[in-house]
C-alpha cells in the first residue's frame, strides 16, 4: 500500500502540470526554448512571406542560375526563380501540411484511442484490428496510390498523409488511454453517472496532455518529412511552392550536377531545422513530464549514494 | 471513561424492504481475447442483505472477490447471474443495458484509493458540482440558484469535516485522508441510500484511518445511509460494522453480528483470519503448529462442526447454512464439508499455486 | 502456446484485411494499364493495337466480386500472375530477381542501426550525464531530421563523386559475375556502404533515444536497485538486468522494421540506383500493374506479419510474463 | 561500378570494351527479350531484331536494311520488298521470305492493327504486302517492323508469353551475357551479315531508377552514350571534357501540341485558338521549359522530323505561331471575349475566361512548359491553371474528352499523313464520352478529310508532297491544335572510347537509342585507336 | 547530539547511525527527508522503525546500503557498520559490503525481482558473484535456500510472475540470508500482502533470525505488527525520530502525541467497541526538538503538552 502512496504524489503532480507546471517546465527547459525559438522564426517567416515577397515566387524570369548576391540572397534557380522567395514561401505549404496532418492524425488517434480504451470489448478489438491493419499496410505505396487516385492539391497530400499517419498515434494513445481507463477516477465518474463522451473527453483526455502533445509533434514531423519525400518523387502537388517541391525541381534541374548548391541546400536545411526544432520540443515534453529523463547535474560532493 | 459504542435504535429490519439485497450473484471473467474461452469464477451465488441504516462489513483474503462484488453491485461489471435489488426493485431488469441515472442516485461507491479516484486534472469543486448537476441535486436544476448550489457545496464539505475553501484546491494539494473525505462527499452529494466502500482506508496512513472510519459511522448515524464496508482488516470491520460477512474464494462462508462473529468464529477460514491479525495485546506470539492446523482445516476440512447436531443438516454437495449460537445474532456459517469449485480466487491460501504454463 | 495461437488468429484477420485492401486500392485508381502504357510510350504504339494489348495483358473486365474471388483463389494457390509492365515475366520472377538486394540493403541497415543505436542507448543511459549521453543524442537527432533523400544525395556527391571513396551506383561492379568469392563479396560490401550508411544515419537516433529512455526508466526499477544491493558487478547489472528488460520495446520495433524491409527502400534505390523492389513497386503503381502491385503488397504484408509473428514468439522467450496472459 | 574515366588511351582496351549505355526508366532489368512485350528490354528492336528498312529522320532518307529494294504497285494496293541475300539468323539458320510473312501473321494475331493489310505473300526472295485499299503510309509501317525467325517462334505455344531469354535475331549484337538486374551485356552475333561493321565488342546496358543516376553516370564519364534528358548539358556534361563530350539534339521528335478541347467553348472558336497560340512565347517555352533543347513550332504544325515535307510558303508567312501579345489581345477583343476592368477576360456567357492545362505529374519538363504558358496567358487576361495529376488521370480525361486543354504528344511517322489525320481528320474524331486514342481535342475538318484520302491513295512522292502542302495550308487556316515545339531527340556521347558518332555534319542517324536508326549507329561505331 | 542507547543483544552495536541527514535536492527546492537521526542496533537485536508514510524510513534504509540515487544526498552524519565507515567505502569494498554484511528486503519486494529472469538465476547470481561458485553449485545452494523458507526447490525455474505475492516475498527473504549477513533490513516487507500471509512471513523471519542470529532493522507503519516483533523501536515523524524505547514500553506508555495517535489508530479485536481517535487531518508537528529521556532507555522528543492537546482537540472537533 505504502509503495503506491509513494508513487502517487509524483503522478498527481505530473498530471497537475498539464495546467501550470507543464508550461513552466517547458519554458525553463533549454531544449524546448531552442525548439520553440526556431519554430517561431519559421512561423513568422511563413506568415510574412506575402509581405516580404509579394510577387509569385515561382515566377519564371530570365536570370537563371545566379549565385547568391546582394540582390538574390540565395541566388536563383535554373528557371530564374528567386531561391529565397521560394524557400520562404515554401515554408507556408510545408508548415501548413505538417501542422494539418499532425493535428488531423492526432485527432483521429485520440478518437480511436479513447473509444477503444473506454468502450473496450468488441469496439476495442475492432478498432485495434483496424489500427493494426493500417500499421501493417506499407505506407509508401498507399501514399502513391492515394496520391494518384485523388486530384492533386494540398488537400490530397494532407488526406493521404493523414490516412497513413493516424494509426501509429492511435496505438500510442490507446495504450495510454487504456492505462488511464483502468484508474479509479474513471470508475468513480461512471458511478457518479457521467456519460461516455464526457468521461472520454473531460476525464480521460486531460490526463493525457503530454502524450497527446508528444504524438502531435511526432505527427507534424512525419507530415513535413513525408510531404517532402512524396514531392521529391514528383508525387505531390507539383504546382505548389513547398520545400519538397523546391527540392524536386532542384533535382530536376540538376542543381547538384551543375554545382548550384544554393538551390539544393536551403529547402533541405529548412526541413531539417523544423524537424529538429519539433524533435527538441518533443524531447523536452518527455523530460518535463518524466523527471527521470531530465538532465542530471554533475555530482557535487563525494558523498553520493551508489554512484556507478 | 471509555464507553461502549451505542448502536442507534434501528427499525425492525424485517418489516421494511432492505436498502440493498443481492441474490445469487455470480460473476465469471473471461480471460484471453477473441479466441479464448477460459473463465475465472470470481463470485458464486452470493446472497447479501443490507438493511436501512445498516453497515455491513465484507472481509476476506485478497482476491476472494470482494471488489468484484462491489463492482457488480455498482454496475461497473456485468454480473453473470443473480439479481440486485435496490429498495426492493430489481435493477438488472429495470435498466437492462446501462445503469440509469436513477440507479446511480440511489447507490454510490467510494473507492479504495483516494489518490486514484479523484481526477488530478480537476478541482475539488468539480467533483461535487458534477455529482449535483448530474442528479439535479442542490438546486442545480433551478434557474439562478447558484447561491443555493454554493451553499450545498459548502455544506457537503463541512459534513465530511473539510474546510469550504478547499473547494478550489486540486486533489494533489490534499492529504490522503482529506482526499478520501472528498470522495465520500462526492458520493454524499448524490444523496444515495446505499454507499459501497471498497477498502476506503487501506491506502491511508494508519494515523488518519480511524478518522475516516469515524466519519462513515457519523454519516450512518446522522443520515441513515446504508453501507457496505469492504476490508480485509478484521479489527476495523469489528469497529465499524453492525454485521460482518466473510468471503472466501468467491463465496460468503460466514456472516453474523460483528462482535459475535469475531468472538466466536465458526468457519476455519474465519478462524485463520482472526488468528492472523497482529495484536500486541495477545499473550504470547503466534503458534506455528496451531496455524498449520488451521490452514489444514481451511484447505481440506474433512468434518463439519455441526455434523452431530441433529437439528442441522450437513452436505458436501450444496452449501448449507448452519445457525451459530443465539439466533438473535443472525450468525450463520456454511457447512465446512462444502468446497468451492476450483478456479475461483484464493490466492493467499494457495501459497503454492500451480506453476504457470 | 495459447498466446501464440491467439496471435495467429489476429494475424489471419489482419492478413485478410490487408490483402483485401491490396485488391481494392489499385482498382480504385483511374485509367487502365494499357492507356497508361500508351501515354508513356507517347505514340510509339499504334492506337489500333490497344484493344489487343488489353486482351493480351489480361486486363480483367469481370465484375469486381468475381475478380475478388479469383484473386483470393490465386493467393491461396500462390499464383500471382504475370506482370503487366514487365509482360510476360511472371510476378514471382520479377520480385525474386530483386528481393535479394532489397533484403541485403534493408537488413544490413536495419541491423546496424538497431544494434549500434541500442548499444549507444544502453551506454548513454548507464552513464547519465556523460559526454556520450549529452552530446550524441542532439547530433543524431539533428542528422535524423534531414529529409532522407537530401542526405543521401549529399553523401553520394560528397563521398562518391567529389572524393571518389565509394562507388556511386548499383549493387556491385557491372560486369562482375556474382560468385561466392572474396572479391565479389568485397565489391558488394563496398557498394553497400553509402546506401546503408545513409539509412543508418537517419534512423540510428531514434533507436538510441528510444533505448536510452526505456533504459533510464528501467534503471529506476526496484529490481535494478535490488541487483545493486546484491553487490553484483555493474557490467552485469547493466546488461543482464537493465538492458535485457529495456530491450523489449526495441524488439517490437525491430520486428516491425524487419517486416518493412521487404517493402524496399524506394528513395535509396532511386538515389543510388540500387536494385530493389521499392522502385519496382513505384513503377508498378504508376504503370497500374495490378498483378505486380498485388504480388509486392502480398509479399510485404506476409513479411510484416511473419516478422511480427516471429517477434511475438521471440517475445515469449524474452519476456516470460506474456506467456501466462 | 568504377568508372572508366581513365580509359580511352589504350586502343586494345577500347577494342575489348563494351559500349556502355544507361537506361534511365528501368530501375532493374528482367530477362525478357520478347519483342511483343509492351515494355521490352532495351536494344531488342535495335540490336537484336532488324527491320526491312530504316528511316532516318535526320536526313529524311530511307536506308535499305534486310530488304535491298521495294516497290509500290501502281494502284497503290501492294508493296513488294526484295530481301537481302546471305542474311543469317544468329543461330546460323538462313533468313528467308517466309520469316517476314510469318512475322506479320504473328503480329496481326497477337497485337492486331494493320487493318489495311490483306495478306503477305512470300516468293523466293520477294515479299509482297497486299492492301485492301490504296495505302501509301504502309511503307514505313511494314518496313520498320522487327522481323522474327519463324523456325523459333512457330515452335512456341504461347509466343506472346515467352520470355525469349536467348533471343535469335539478325541484328549485330544478339548474344545476351552476364544478365543481372542492374546490367546486362549483348555480345556480337556470330553470324551477322555485315561482320565488318561489328567493330565494337558488345553493348552493356545499365539500369537506373531515374534521370539523376543516369546523368551522374554520364557526368562521371562512366557511359559512352547518354540518350536521356540532361539538364544544362553544357555545364553538367560537356564542360567536364570538352574534347570528347558532345551532344546533338536534332528536332526530329514528334510535335508537342497544346490541345484545346474543341468540343468546349471557347476552344471551338478558331480565333480563340489562334489568339491563345499567339499569346504563347514559344522561345520562352523552349528555353525555360525545355532547357533550350527544343525548336519552336511553326504554323505548318510539322516537327523537324518532316523538314522535307514543309510548305515553305506557309512556313514563311506564319502569323499565329509568333509571339504577339498585342495581336492576341486584339483578336480576342474582336472575337467577343472582352477584358474586364480587372484585366481578366470573360467568355461569351459572362463566365471568367478560365480553364485548366492538364499535364501528367511526372513530366516535369512539360509541367514547366505549362507553367510558362499559364504565365504568358495571364498577359492577355486569360487564366490558365496548371493541373498535374497522375498521367493515368490525365489520359483518362483526354480519352473521354472531358478535359479543357492539355499538352500532348503527336504522331511521328516518316510520312505526315498520320499527324494530319490525328489532328484534323474526321475519321479519328470520337464523340465525347467514347474512348479516343488520338485526336483527343476532337477536331474534324471535311476539307482535310478529302485531302487525306487523296494522300493515302497517292503512290507518287511528288503527288504526296503537293497534297501535304495543301494540308498545311488547311492546318494554317483552322489551327486544329496549338503546336508548341518539335520534341528533341536527345543524345549525347563521349567519344573517348568509341568514334563514328552521328553528328549534325554527318547525320546518318539520330543519337536516339530507342529509334530504328539506332542500329545504324551500332554498325558505324568503332573503338578509338 | 548523540543519545547513548542500550542495545538489546550485545553491547557492541552492529550498526551505528549518527546524526544522519539526507536531502533530496530538487529543481527549485530541497527537502530534508532525514534530519539528524541517530540510532544503533546491537547484534541479534530486532530494531523497529515506525512512522507515517513519507517520514524518511526508506531513505534511512537506503542510506545504510548506500543505495541512494540522485537527487538524494547525504548531507551530514556517519554510518558505521561493525566499526567500518560505510560512507567512506570505495566501489569494491561497497560491493563486498552489500549483501555479505547487510542484506535488504525492499519495500516493494514484489517488484524487486527481475521479471524476465528465473528465481534460480537471480539467486545464483549472489553466489557466483560473491562466493565465486560455479553455476551448478550456486543453483544447488539456491535450492537449499528455498527449502529454508519452505518453498519447493522446483520453483527455482519459475519466473517471478508465476509466484504469488507471498512466495515472491519469501524468495526475496531467502536471498537475503544467502550470505549470512549480520544485519537484515526489512523495509515494510509485508505491505500489500494478506494478513494471513503476512503473519506467516513474519514468523518465518523470526525463525530464521533465531537460527542465524542476525540483527534486524524492521521498518513498518503497522504498530501492532511492530510491537509484536521488535525488541526496541523508534517512531519517526517528518524526518526526525520522536520517540525511541523498548517496544513494550512504547506500547504501554507512548510518550509523544504522535506515537499516541498511532497506537490509538488500531481498534482492538477483543473487548467492547470504544471510539478511537487517530491523528486528525491537518495536524502537523514542526521543529521537533532533540530527544530527551523520560525513563531508562525511553527517549521522547519534548513537546508542549497543552498546546498539542489543544491542536488535537481543535482538529478533531
Ligand atoms: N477484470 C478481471 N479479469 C479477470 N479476472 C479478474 C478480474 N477482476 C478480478 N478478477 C479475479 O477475480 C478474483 C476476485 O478479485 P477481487 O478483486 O474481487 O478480489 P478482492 O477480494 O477485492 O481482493 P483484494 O483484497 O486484493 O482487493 C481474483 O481471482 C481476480 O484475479
Ligand atoms: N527521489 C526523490 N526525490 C525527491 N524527494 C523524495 C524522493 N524520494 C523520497 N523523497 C521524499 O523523501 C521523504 C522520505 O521518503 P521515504 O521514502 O524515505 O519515506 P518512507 O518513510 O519510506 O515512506 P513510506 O512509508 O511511504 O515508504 C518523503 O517526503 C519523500 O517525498
Ligand atoms: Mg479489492
Ligand atoms: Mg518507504
Ligand atoms: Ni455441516
Amino acid at each position: 500500500m505504502t509503495s503506491v502512496i509513494l508513487q502517487q504524489p509524483t503522478e498527481a503532480k505530473a498530471a497537475r502540470k498539464t495546467n501550470r507546471g507543464f508550461i513552466h517546465g517547458l519554458i525553463t527547459n533549454k531544449k524546448a526554448m531552442t525548439g520553440m525559438a526556431i519554430m517561431l522564426v519559421f512561423i513568422v517567416l511563413a506568415l510574412a512571406a506575402p509581405v516580404l515577397f509579394p510577387d509569385d515566387p515561382s515566377r519564371i524570369t530570365g536570370m537563371a542560375s545566379l549565385e547568391p548576391d546582394s540582390e538574390h540572397w540565395l541566388g536563383t534557380t535554373a528557371k530564374g526563380q528567386d531561391v529565397l522567395a521560394l524557400t520562404i514561401h515554401g515554408a507556408r505549404s510545408s508548415l501548413l501540411v505538417g501542422l494539418t496532418v499532425g493535428f488531423a492524425s492526432t485527432f483521429i488517434g485520440i478518437l480511436v484511442g479513447l473509444a477503444s480504451a473506454y468502450f473496450g470489448k468488441f469496439i476495442d478489438e475492432a478498432l485495434s484490428l483496424l489500427t493494426n491493419v493500417f500499421l501493417l499496410l506499407p505506407g509508401l505505396p498507399l501514399l502513391v496510390i492515394l496520391a494518384a487516385f485523388l486530384p492533386p492539391g494540398l488537400g490530397t497530400v494532407i488526406l493521404v498523409l493523414t490516412v497513413t499517419g493516424w494509426a501509429g498515434s492511435a496505438r500510442v494513445l490507446r495504450a495510454q488511454a487504456l492505462s488511464i481507463r483502468s484508474k479509479d477516477f474513471v470508475a468513480a465518474a461512471v458511478v457518479s453517472g457521467e456519460r461516455a463522451g464526457r468521461i472520454m473527453f473531460r476525464e480521460i483526455l486531460p490526463n493525457m496532455a503530454s502524450i497527446v502533445m508528444g504524438t502531435l509533434l511526432a505527427c507534424v514531423i512525419y507530415g513535413i518529412g513525408a510531404q517532402a519525400g512524396l514531392e521529391f518523387l514528383g508525387l505531390g502537388d507539383v504546382s505548389t511552392v513547398s520545400w519538397g517541391n523546391n527540392l524536386f525541381w532542384a533535382g530536376n534541374e540538376g542543381a547538384l550536377l551543375t554545382g548550384s548548391w544554393w538551390v539544393f541546400i536551403p529547402s533541405g536545411l529548412c526541413i531539417a531545422l523544423v524537424a529538429f526544432a519539433l524533435a527538441l520540443i518533443n524531447y523536452a515534453v518527455d523530460e518535463v513530464t518524466n523527471p527521470r529523463l531530465r538532465k542530471i547535474r554533475k555530482p557535487a560532493t563525494t558523498e553520493r549514494g551508489a554512484a556507478q | 471513561m471509555s464507553h461502549a459504542v451505542h448502536s442507534p435504535a434501528r427499525p425492525d429490519v424485517s418489516s421494511l424492504t432492505p436498502a440493498l439485497e443481492v441474490r445469487g450473484l455470480g460473476k465469471s471473467f473471461h480471460i484471453g481475447g477473441l479466441f479464448s474461452s477460459q473463465a475465472v469464477r470470481a463470485l458464486h451465488r452470493v446472497d447479501l442483505t443490507i438493511g436501512r441504516g445498516e453497515i455491513v462489513a465484507l472481509v476476506g483474503e485478497s482476491g476472494s472477490g470482494k471488489s468484484t462484488l462491489a463492482r457488480c453491485v455498482a454496475r461497473l461489471e456485468k454480473p453473470s447471474e443473480g439479481a440486485i435489488l435496490v429498495d426492493g426493485v430489481e435493477v438488472l431488469k429495470r435498466d437492462r443495458f446501462q445503469a440509469s441515472r436513477e440507479f446511480r442516485s440511489q447507490l454510490q461507491m467510494v473507492f479504495q484509493d483516494p489518490f486514484g479516484s479523484l481526477n488530478p486534472a480537476h478541482r475539488i469543486e468539480h467533483f461535487l458540482r458534477r455529482s449535483l448537476t448530474i442528479h439535479g441535486k442542490g438546486g442545480t436544476r433551478q434557474r439562478g440558484s447558484e447561491e443555493q448550489t454554493r451553499r450545498r457545496l459548502e455544506e457537503l464539505m463541512t459534513t465530511v469535516g473539510l474546510q469550504a475553501d478547499m473547494l478550489d484546491s486540486y486533489p494533489h494539494e490534499l492529504s490522503g485522508g482529506q482526499r478520501q473525505r472528498v470522495a465520500i462527499a462526492r458520493a454524499l452529494a448524490v444523496e444515495p441510500n446505499v454507499i459501497l466502500a471498497d477498502e476506503p482506508t487501506s491506502m491511508l496512513d494508519v494515523s488518519v484511518r480511524i478518522g475516516v472510519l469515524n466519519l462513515m459511522r457519523k454519516l450512518r448515524d446522522e443520515q441513515g445511509i446504508s453501507m457496505l464496508y469492504i476490508t480485509h482488516d478484521l479489527a476495523s470491520a469489528r469497529y465499524l460494522a453492525d454485521r460482518t460477512a466473510v468471503m472466501f474464494a468467491g463465496e460468503i462462508v460466514e456472516e453474523g453480528e460483528s462482535l459475535d462473529l469475531l468472538a466466536n468464529p465458526a468457519h476455519p477460514y474465519t478462524q485463520l483470519l482472526v488468528s492472523a491479525v497482529p495484536d500486541p495485546a495477545r499473550a504470547g506470539s503466534y503458534d506455528p503448529i496451531h496455524r498449520a492446523q488451521l490452514r489444514q482445516a481451511v484447505m481440506a476440512s474433512a468434518s463439519c462442526a455441526f455434523e452431530n447436531d441433529p437439528k442441522q443438516r450437513c452436505s458436501s454437495e450444496e452449501p448449507v447454512r448452519h445457525q451459530v449460537g443465539d439466533p438473535l445474532n443472525r450468525h450463520w456459517v456454511r457447512c465446512h464439508l462444502y468446497r468451492p469449485r476450483a478456479g475461483a480466487g484464493g490466492h493467499a491460501l494457495a501459497t503454492e499455486p500451480e506453476p504457470g504454463d | 502456446m495459447r498466446f501464440i495461437l491467439r496471435r495467429l488468429g489476429f494475424y489471419l484477420i489482419a492478413f485478410w484485411a490487408s490483402i483485401t485492401l491490396n485488391f481494392l486500392l489499385p482498382r480504385f485508381m483511374p485509367g487502365d494499364p494499357v492507356s497508361r502504357m500508351f501515354a508513356r510510350s507517347q505514340d510509339r504504339m499504334q492506337p489500333e493495337q490497344l484493344e489487343a494489348l488489353r486482351k493480351l495483358l489480361g486486363v480483367d473486365n469481370r465484375p469486381i466480386w468475381e475478380q475478388y474471388a479469383g484473386y483470393l483463389q490465386n493467393i491461396l494457390t500462390g499464383q500471382m500472375g504475370v506482370s503487366i509492365t514487365r509482360f510476360p515475366t511472371p510476378v514471382t520472377e520479377v520480385i525474386s530477381s530483386q528481393i535479394g538486394w532489397t533484403l541485403l540493403l534493408g537488413g544490413t541497415a536495419l541491423v546496424i542501426a538497431a544494434v549500434v543505436g541500442n548499444l549507444l542507448g544502453i551506454l548513454a543511459a548507464w552513464r547519465r550525464g556523460s559526454a556520450l549521453d549529452s552530446a550524441l543524442p542532439p547530433v543524431l537527432v539533428f542528422i535524423g531530421s534531414f529529409p532522407y533523400f537530401w542526405l543521401a544525395m549529399g553523401a553520394l556527391y560528397l563521398f562518391g563523386v567529389v572524393l571518389g571513396w565509394f562507388p556511386i551506383r548499383h549493387a556491385f561492379t557491372d560486369g562482375l559475375e556474382p560468385a561466392f568469392t572474396a572479391e565479389f563479396i568485397g565489391d558488394v560490401a563496398a557498394h553497400l556502404v553509402l546506401p546503408a550508411l545513409t539509412i543508418v544515419l537517419v534512423s540510428i537516433g531514434g533507436w538510441m533515444l528510444g533505448m536510452r529512455n526505456t533504459m533510464i526508466a528501467t534503471n529506476s526499477e526496484d529490481y535494478i536497485t535490488m541487483a545493486e544491493a546484491k553487490g553484483l558487478r555493474p557490467g552485469r547489472i547493466m546488461l543482464r538486468y537493465a538492458a535485457r528488460n529495456a530491450m523489449l520495446p526495441s524488439v517490437t520495433s525491430f520486428g516491425m522494421g524487419l517486416g518493412f524491409v521487404v517493402g524496399g527502400a524506394l528513395l535509396t534505390e532511386v538515389v543510388f540506383a540500387y536494385p530493389g523492389v521499392g522502385y519496382q513497386l513505384l513503377n508498378a503503381v504508376q504503370g497500374l500493374d495490378y498483378p505486380l502491385m498485388q504480388g509486392l503488397f502480398l509479399t510485404i504484408t506476409a513479411a510484416v506479419l511473419l516478422a511480427n509473428f516471429l517477434v511475438d514468439i521471440l517475445y515469449v522467450r524474452l519476456d516470460p510474463r506474456v506467456r501466462s496472459n | 561500378a568504377t568508372g572508366n574515366k581513365s580509359g580511352g588511351t589504350d586502343a586494345a582496351a577500347n577494342a575489348s570494351a563494351f559500349l556502355t549505355i544507361p537506361r534511365e526508366d528501368m530501375g532493374t532489368f528482367v530477362q525478357n527479350f520478347n519483342p511483343f512485350a509492351p515494355t521490352v528490354n532495351p536494344m531488342v528492336q535495335q540490336s537484336i531484331y532488324e527491320s526491312l528498312l530504316v528511316f532516318n529522320p535526320a536526313k529524311g532518307n530511307s536506308v535499305p536494311w534486310l530488304a535491298t529494294d521495294w516497290k509500290a504497285a501502281d494502284d497503290g494496293k501492294s508493296i513488294t520488298f526484295t530481301l537481302r541475300d546471305g542474311v543469317k539468323w544468329s543461330d546460323g539458320q538462313p533468313f528467308v521470305a517466309d520469316d517476314v510473312a510469318y512475322t506479320f501473321e504473328l503480329q496481326k494475331k497477337l497485337k492486331g492493327g494493320y487493318e489495311y493489310l490483306d495478306g503477305v505473300t512470300a516468293q523466293g526472295n520477294k515479299v509482297t504486302f497486299n492492301f485492301n485499299k490504296p495505302w501509301s503510309p504502309a511503307l514505313y509501317d511494314v518496313g520498320q517492323l522487327s522481323i522474327l525467325p519463324k523456325h523459333i517462334w512457330s515452335a512456341l505455344a504461347d509466343p506472346e508469353k515467352d520470355a525469349n531469354a536467348k533471343p535469335v535475331g539478325t541484328g549485330p549484337y544478339t548474344e545476351v551475357d552476364n544478365f543481372q538486374a542492374q546490367s546486362f551485356v549483348l555480345k556480337k552475333n556470330p553470324n551477322y551479315w555485315q561482320p565488318d561493321k561489328q567493330k565494337i565488342a558488345g553493348i552493356k546496358m545499365l539500369a537506373f531508377a531515374g534521370n539523376d543516376g543516369a546523368n551522374l553516370a554520364a557526368a562521371n564519364g562512366d557511359v559512352d552514350w547518354a540518350p536521356q534528358y540532361i539538364p544544362n548539358i553544357e555545364k553538367t556534361f560537356v564542360s567536364k571534357d570538352k574534347d570528347h563530350r558532345h551532344y546533338w539534339f536534332p528536332p526530329t521528335g514528334a510535335m508537342i501540341n497544346w490541345q484545346l478541347n474543341t468540343t468546349k467553348a471557347p476552344f471551338n472558336d478558331v480565333d480563340v485558338r489562334k489568339a491563345l497560340s499567339m499569346a504563347v512565347d514559344r522561345d520562352q517555352v523552349t528555353k525555360i521549359g525545355m532547357s533550350g533543347y527544343a525548336q519552336p513550332a511553326d504554323c505548318t504544325g510539322l516537327s523537324g522530323n518532316y523538314e522535307t515535307w514543309k510548305n515553305t510558303q506557309v512556313k514563311d508567312n506564319c502569323t499565329w505561331t509568333k509571339h504577339d501579345v498585342q495581336q492576341a489581345n486584339d483578336l480576342l477583343d474582336k472575337a467577343g471575349y472582352p477584358k474586364g476592368p480587372d484585366g481578366k477576360r470573360t467568355l461569351k456567357d459572362g463566365k471568367p475566361f478560365e480553364f485548366k492545362i492538364s499535364v501528367g505529374a511526372t513530366s516535369s519538363d512539360w509541367l514547366s512548359v505549362a507553367n510558362v504558358i499559364s504565365q504568358n496567358l495571364a498577359e492577355v487576361g486569360v487564366t490558365a491553371k496548371v493541373d498535374s495529376p497522375d498521367w493515368a488521370a490525365v489520359v483518362a480525361g483526354y480519352e473521354k474528352g472531358d478535359f479543357d486543354s492539355g499538352i500532348v504528344w503527336s504522331a511521328n511517322d516518316p510520312s505526315p499523313y498520320k499527324y494530319f489525320n490525328t489532328t484534323m481528320g474526321s475519321s479519328s474524331v470520337k464523340p465525347v464520352g467514347t474512348k479516343a486514342s488520338d485526336n483527343y481535342h476532337r477536331f474534324g475538318d471535311p476539307k482535310a478529310d478529302a485531302l487525306l484520302s487523296d494522300f493515302a491513295a497517292a503512290t507518287d512522292q511528288s503527288r504526296q508532297k503537293d497534297i501535304a502542302n495543301k494540308l498545311q495550308e488547311e492546318y494554317n487556316d483552322v489551327a486544329p491544335v496549338v503546336p508548341l515545339f518539335s520534341g528533341p531527340e536527345w543524345g549525347a556521347y563521349n567519344d573517348t572510347r568509341f568514334t563514328g558518332w552521328p553528328t549534325q555534319d554527318n547525320p546518318y542517324a539520330t543519337l536516339s537509342v530507342r529509334a530504328p536508326t539506332t542500329v545504324l549507329v551500332l554498325t558505324s561505331l568503332e573503338p578509338r585507336k | 547530539m548523540t543519545v547513548s542507547q542500550t542495545s538489546f543483544g550485545s553491547h557492541e552495536p552492529v550498526l551505528d547511525v549518527k546524526n544522519l541527514t539526507v536531502k533530496y535536492i530538487g529543481d527549485s527546492r530541497s527537502t530534508t527527508a532525514v534530519n539528524d537521526v541517530s540510532f544503533s542496533i546491537g547484534a541479534g537485536e530486532v530494531f523497529g522503525l515506525a512512522g507515517e508514510s513519507g517520514c524518511g524510513k526508506s531513505t534511512i534504509a537506503n542510506s545504510i546500503m548506500r543505495l541512494l540515487k540522485d537527487p538524494a544526498k547525504i548531507a551530514a552524519g556517519s554510518i558505521s557498520f561493525g566499526g567500518k565507515d560505510v560512507l567512506a567505502m570505495n566501489q569494491d569494498e561497497l560491493r563486498r559490503f552489500r549483501w555479505q554484511d547487510v542484506a535488504m528486503v525492499f519495500q516493494s519486494a514484489m517488484n524487486s525481482l527481475n521479471p524476465v529472469l528465473t528465481i534460480g538465476e537471480q539467486m545464483a547470481d549472489i553466489f557466483t558473484t560473491h562466493a565465486g561458485y560455479p553455476r551448478k553449485e550456486a543453483l544447488r545452494r539456491a535450492a537449499q535456500l528455498l527449502e529454508l523458507v519452505r518453498m519447493d526447490p522446483a520453483r527455482l525455474k519459475s519466473y517471478p510472475h508465476q509466484l504469488s505475492g507471498g512466495m515472491r516475498q519469501r524468495a526475496v527473504i531467502a536471498m537475503t540470508v544467502a550470505l549470512k549477513p549480520s544485519l537484515l533490513i526489512l523495509d515494510e516487507p509485508t505491505t500489500a500482502l494478506d494478513v494471513v500471509v503476512q503473519q506467516e512471513i513474519m514468523a518465518q523471519i523470526k525463525d530464521l533470525q533465531r537460527e542465524l542470529g542476525f540483527s534486524v532493522l524492521f521498518i513498518t507503519h503497522d504498530m501492532s505488527l511492530m510491537v509484536e516483533l521488535s525488541h526496541r523501536m523508534a517512531v519517526m515523524y517528518g524526518g526526525r525520530i520522536v520517540e525511541t524505547a523498548k517496544a513494550h514500553d512504547i506500547y504501554t506508555a507512548p510518550g509523544h502525541p504522535y506515537t499516541q495517535a498511532l497506537m490509538g489508530a488500531f481498534p482492538p479485536l477483543t473487548g467492547p467497541r470504544i471510539p478511537l481517535k487517530g491523528l486528525p487531518d491537518g495536524v502537523k508537528f514542526r521543529n521537533i526538538p532533540d530527544l530527551a529521556g523520560i525513563a531508562p532507555g525511553h527517549f521522547v522528543a519534548p513537546f508542549d503538552a497543552d498546546a498539542e492537546a489543544a491542536v488535537l482537540e481543535g482538529a478533531a472537533q
